[in-house]
């Protein structure tokens, strides 16, 4: 479908008109870094962002949220009955998710979405929100997700993509739900003239070549588990690591929870929440064993999951989507792309 | 609704305060019965955990009790306890649970009419500042 | 679809202390409602969560066989914070069962084969289970020779005594009980550890699967014997312990290299655990 | 100080030349701007990757505890100050240790410069740093700024800027600052009992359970922390604001007495919680009621682990 321009304020009055029927999220500048939150208007977005400090997988699997409530009180004839929340699932409509969040949110739809089980809330969410992408005509010197199979104006998870233009924004619809947004005609929109599109296809070129290409997914994925699992470059990698849960609670792939339950009075409710490989009660047993007792054990599950257990299991790409935000923001400076850069070459060498 | 009466949590040392309290009893002085008592082996045992624990779970006020300096029955238990309760203490304050609601106290096993004495001060004290508003754990909020 | 994390709600019916140090019980449930009971289809070698509203779940291997109606049965170990508070409950309080979970011993594979189960301390619930499923006057003929080599620590650490020592004078299983020492004048089994008592008795490997559970230690021993005995890795089967959460692979806790303990397993083969990293 | 970096790989060669110790904890170069990544090496060839400047933020001392063999570790006076705590817990001994001792300027604060220049989404690719100026460079801009307005919080009002223990130095001594280094504490002191919860119930607000406060610092090292603790569980899980503001309390209060305010749980945190306002007041604290300053003199008892007849005791009935 070709592109439609748009205004900035022709965008966010359309935006402004969607509001009437979803609850709209974006992109906020809050204290010195951006989040995605409720927007009272649209015009609260800051079209000038780079990304947002924590992932969008909070808007789908927030930080923590009650899955069941139950009494306690032993005159109620349904106590210790475990009943689901009450949740309020509307239509949602998040605008500027960048297209490697987008992808991450796909790709953990695979963990959610299974054909013998389905995450109810998870597949809710994902059912009732619209997403509205925003590409990357400058992305960051952090982001790689050219190499791992994302891309800064990909449309995969998305429903429409929005990309900066001069003087205004270019719309494209990329699914049938992105189509039915344009019920609500936006007003003062044109086609891109082709000299337009011209110079769109030069930022993406532009955009796409200022990124590196490091990976070597099918070299990775051929070499046997073990023989990566068993690789020396592990020890050099996990030395600085403090097993803080930075990394795995900003990572849009990051999905690991864990399950409480809450008691106050006689009111309980069982909650679920953000988990993290890297503590080493992740996966402590009862009796005391823990079969990931040492930082060597748990630095190499999370990239192991993500770069090679994730590709064996599903045969459809690596666990990271390239958003760069652990290598910003890991307190030590574990940087995934070296761990990549180190598993690439150590495939490169004869078994 | 009823009239609102402070809970109070007394951590009592099982050698001094306790004995006190006892003796209070025995000697039928009156006391509030606002006082729920835990006994510990020695003020120096109380973990700054279990104040942290008797605020969350909603008790209006927490009062520790122990042997006066010198006489500890493990020699110097209520020293080191004596410095990690100034400290808590300040450090509640900073961050806001008001001051009259931790209360530390020096009473031997004989001083039947101080601790007496201690637990209307205590409970006229956390009934000044009324029910307790901060870091009590109610229903987990959360989405 | 239902909600995958749901419990269904069960009445705990009766609590039997197993063993002598008391920290092992079985809790017989009964669901509240017959339509739970009725999709609660289950194979030996399968677990639930058990949840205990207020304090959190638990994967507990399921005891009872699917031959035994009206009931689901689960010997628990008093370890932590869930299983402690679940042993002061008391019949008649309402807990929940959420399951079945988790894949089974391969019982189209083991039908017309002989079959040797070897269980030490209290992993024994699932092998219960299997043993119970296989002397089914139904399923007996199903099965070849049923072996059974079972230790524990002393007589009194044994679970599911009576069943045992019923077996035991049965003629179509093999029972060898074992203890690793006692002085208990009246014990006229076995003493030495699985291991030990595993070559001694040398159960046939020709067309058998060995069905091995019980602690680390155990099954270090254990494995060199049953390789010795000729059973291929691929023909000895076990089943993994992980801390768990979700039981349905999406919390992540449990993963081992491409799978999940909950979802994929907990039954493996010593086959299938070769190519997987030893973080279990 | 980037001209500490020579220095420190003369003495680390020498070192291994000569098998004074097992394996040297440094830095080498981060892969990102105003990142430096600490490591572990052991062999000579490694020298060069030896690497200093303005942003070894990160304190070395996290990596100490419980250590068998033989190590050199960089220390800046935070970081020598953290070694000497360690010592008196008996994480580590003296003889296991070969300290290079860093005195040191004041390392950078990298969310400052961010927060100048990225706040418009600009992204920065490389910073340098000449004579008190550092030279911060994006795609299409090059900015210098003053290095003294940039310096980590903990930085500007550090009064042990020089090594308190060490085998050898990079450089000369630094001048020690004279700076008041609890105003804000005072500020916040001063405030009423409601404003005080309000400020840090804000505070916590951001906080995602992360850990990487306590992870970052070099004394969080116990086998379990109350966190973690199920029987009884201290405190809930979530990001719940009442178990949050406990987490947090509890966390600094393990630290009475302990903290060098070396920064190292603030660069760490993801979401830019001034997590040390917690520790500091507790620091003040030691200090005005004992007289007391963490890791500054080797053999001295942590101040929870000692006592004096005489200690104050107004607030005790």
């Amino acid at each position: 479908m070709s592109r439609l321009r748009l205004t900035q304020e022709g965008l966010t009055e359309w935006l402004r008109r969607l509001g009437n029927i979803y609850t709209l999220y974006g992109p906020v500048l809050t204290g010195s870094y951006h989040e995605f939150k409720r927007l009272q208007d649209p015009g609260e977005i800051d079209w000038d962002y780079s990304n947002t400090r924590l992932s969008p997988k909070a808007l789908f699997l927030p930080p923590a949220e009650k899955m069941f409530v139950f009494s306690m009180d032993p005159d109620d004839p349904e106590r210790a009955i475990l009943k689901e929340a009450p949740k309020d699932f509307g239509p949602r409509l998040v605008v500027g998710i960048r297209p490697c969040d987008a992808y991450a949110m796909k790709l953990v739809d695979r963990n959610f979405i299974t054909p013998q089980y389905r995450d109810p809330w998870w597949e809710k969410r994902r059912q009732e929100t619209v997403i509205i992408g925003y590409g990357c005509n400058d992305p960051c010197s952090t982001c790689f997700c050219l190499s791992v199979g994302s891309g800064p104006f990909d449309t995969k998870g998305l429903d429409v993509l929005v990309i900066k233009v001069d003087g205004g924004f270019s719309l494209s619809f990329c699914s049938e739900r992105g189509k039915k947004l344009l019920r609500r005609e936006p007003l003062g929109a044109r086609a891109l003239s082709e000299s337009e599109e011209r110079s769109l296809q030069d930022r993406r070129a532009h955009a796409e070549a200022s990124m590196p290409k490091f990976w070597d997914e099918k070299l990775v994925a051929t070499r046997p588990l073990l023989d990566i699992f068993n690789a020396p470059f592990w020890e050099d990698i996990q030395f600085s690591c403090i097993n803080c849960g930075t990394c795995t609670f900003l990572c849009p792939t990051c999905w690991c929870f864990d399950i409480q339950d809450e008691l106050w009075q006689n009111k309980g409710c069982r909650v679920r929440l953000w988990d993290s490989c890297m503590f080493p009660l992740f996966t402590l047993h009862g009796s005391g064993h823990n079969p990931r007792s040492q930082k060597l054990q748990r630095v190499r599950q999370r990239f192991m999951h993500k770069l090679k257990y994730y590709v064996d299991k599903y045969r459809n790409g690596v666990a990271c989507v390239g958003c760069g935000r652990c290598v910003q923001f890991c307190p030590v400076n574990i940087d995934i792309r070296e761990v990549m850069r180190l598993m690439v070459s150590h495939c490169q060498c004869s078994l | 609704m009823a009239q609102w009466e402070p809970k109070i949590i007394a951590l009592l040392c099982n050698w001094c305060s306790y004995g006190a309290a006892d003796l209070a009893g025995v000697s039928r002085l009156k006391q509030p019965p606002n006082i729920r008592i835990i006994r510990v082996p020695c003020s120096g045992r109380v973990n700054p955990k279990f104040i942290l624990a008797s605020l969350r779970k909603g008790a209006d006020g927490v009062w520790v009790s122990g042997c006066h300096p010198g006489d500890c029955h493990y020699i110097e238990g209520n020293y080191y306890a004596r410095r990690k309760f100034a400290l808590l203490k300040d450090f509640l304050e900073y961050v806001g649970i008001e001051p009259e609601r931790v209360h530390f106290s020096w009473i031997s096993s004989a001083e039947a009419t101080k601790f007496a004495k201690v637990a209307e001060e205590v409970v006229d004290a956390v009934r000044k500042v009324g029910p307790a508003r901060y870091l009590v754990k109610r229903e987990v909020e959360v989405e | 679809m239902n909600n995958p994390y749901k419990p269904y709600p069960v009445k705990i019916d009766e609590i039997i202390v197993e063993t002598d140090d008391r920290n092992l019980r079985t809790f017989h449930l009964k669901f509240l409602n017959s339509e739970d009971e009725a999709a609660f289809q289950y194979y030996p070698g399968q677990f639930a969560e058990i949840s205990v509203p207020g304090q959190g779940e638990i994967p507990i291997g399921i005891a009872s066989s699917p031959t035994e109606k009206g009931y689901l049965k689960f010997t628990v170990n008093k370890v932590g914070k869930v299983t402690t508070y679940l042993h002061n409950m008391k019949p008649g309080e309402i807990i929940g069962v959420r399951g079945p979970l988790g894949n089974w011993y391969p019982w189209d594979k083991l039908e017309g084969s002989n079959v040797v189960i070897i269980g030490g301390g209290f992993a024994f619930t699932t092998l219960r289970s299997s043993i119970v499923y296989m002397l089914d006057p139904e399923n007996r003929p199903k099965f070849g020779n049923i072996t059974v080599i079972y230790g524990a620590r002393n007589p009194g650490m044994l679970l599911y005594k009576e069943e045992l020592f019923a077996w035991e004078q049965r003629d179509d299983i093999v029972m060898h009980l074992t203890v690793d020492a006692t002085n208990d004048p009246n014990w006229r089994y076995n003493i030495g550890f699985v291991p030990a008592v595993t070559k001694e008795k040398a159960p046939s490997s020709e067309n058998a699967y060995a069905i091995v559970c019980g602690p680390p230690i155990m099954i270090k021993f254990t494995l060199p014997v049953l390789r010795e005995l000729g059973f291929a890795p691929d023909r000895i089967i076990t089943s993994l312990e992980m801390r768990m959460k979700c039981g349905i692979g999406m919390c992540g806790r449990c993963n081992i290299g491409t799978e999940y303990v909950c979802k994929d397993g907990p039954v493996f083969t010593f086959e299938q655990l070769s190519q997987l990293p030893n973080e279990y | 100080m980037f001209e500490y970096t020579e220095k420190i790989r003369e003495i680390v060669k020498r070192l291994l030349q000569d098998r004074v110790v097992d394996g040297v904890i440094g830095f080498r170069k981060g892969t990102v701007p105003m990142m430096n990544h600490p490591f572990f090496m052991k062999h000579i060839e490694q020298v060069p990757q030896l690497y200093w400047d303005s942003w070894c933020g990160v304190n070395l001392a996290n990596y100490l505890p419980k250590r068998q063999d033989k190590v050199a570790v960089v220390a800046k006076g935070c970081d020598s100050r953290s070694i000497v705590v360690l010592i008196a817990e008996n994480q580590i001994t003296r003889d296991q240790l070969y300290i290079i001792g860093i005195p040191c300027k004041g390392m950078l604060d990298r969310r400052k410069i961010y927060d100048t220049v990225r706040t418009r989404g600009r992204d920065i690719t490389d910073v340098m740093e000449r004579d008190g100026l550092i030279v911060v460079t994006g795609k299409d801009f090059s900015l210098g700024l003053d290095r003294n307005q940039y310096l980590q919080e903990n930085c500007a009002i550090c009064l042990h800027r020089n090594p308190v223990i060490y085998d050898e130095l990079v450089g000369e001594m630094v001048p020690e600052q004279e700076i008041d280094r609890y105003e804000d504490i005072r500020a916040i002191e001063s405030m009423s009992s409601e404003k005080r919860w309000e400020y840090f119930s804000k505070l916590t607000e951001p906080c995602i359970r992360c850990y990487a406060c306590r992870n970052a610092c070099p004394f969080c090292y116990c086998p379990q922390c109350f966190v973690d603790e199920s029987k009884p569980q201290w405190v809930g899980k979530t990001i719940d604001p009442t178990d949050t503001l406990t987490f947090h309390l509890l966390r600094a209060f393990h630290l009475a007495g302990r903290c060098t305010d070396c920064g190292s749980c603030e660069r760490a945190c993801p979401v830019g919680i001034r997590v040390r306002m917690f520790t500091k007041k507790l620091e003040k604290d030691v200090k005005e009621l004992y007289g007391y300053e963490a890791g500054v003199q080797l053999g001295e008892r942590p101040p929870l682990d000692t006592y004096r007849p005489e200690d104050p005791q107004d607030f005790i009935k």
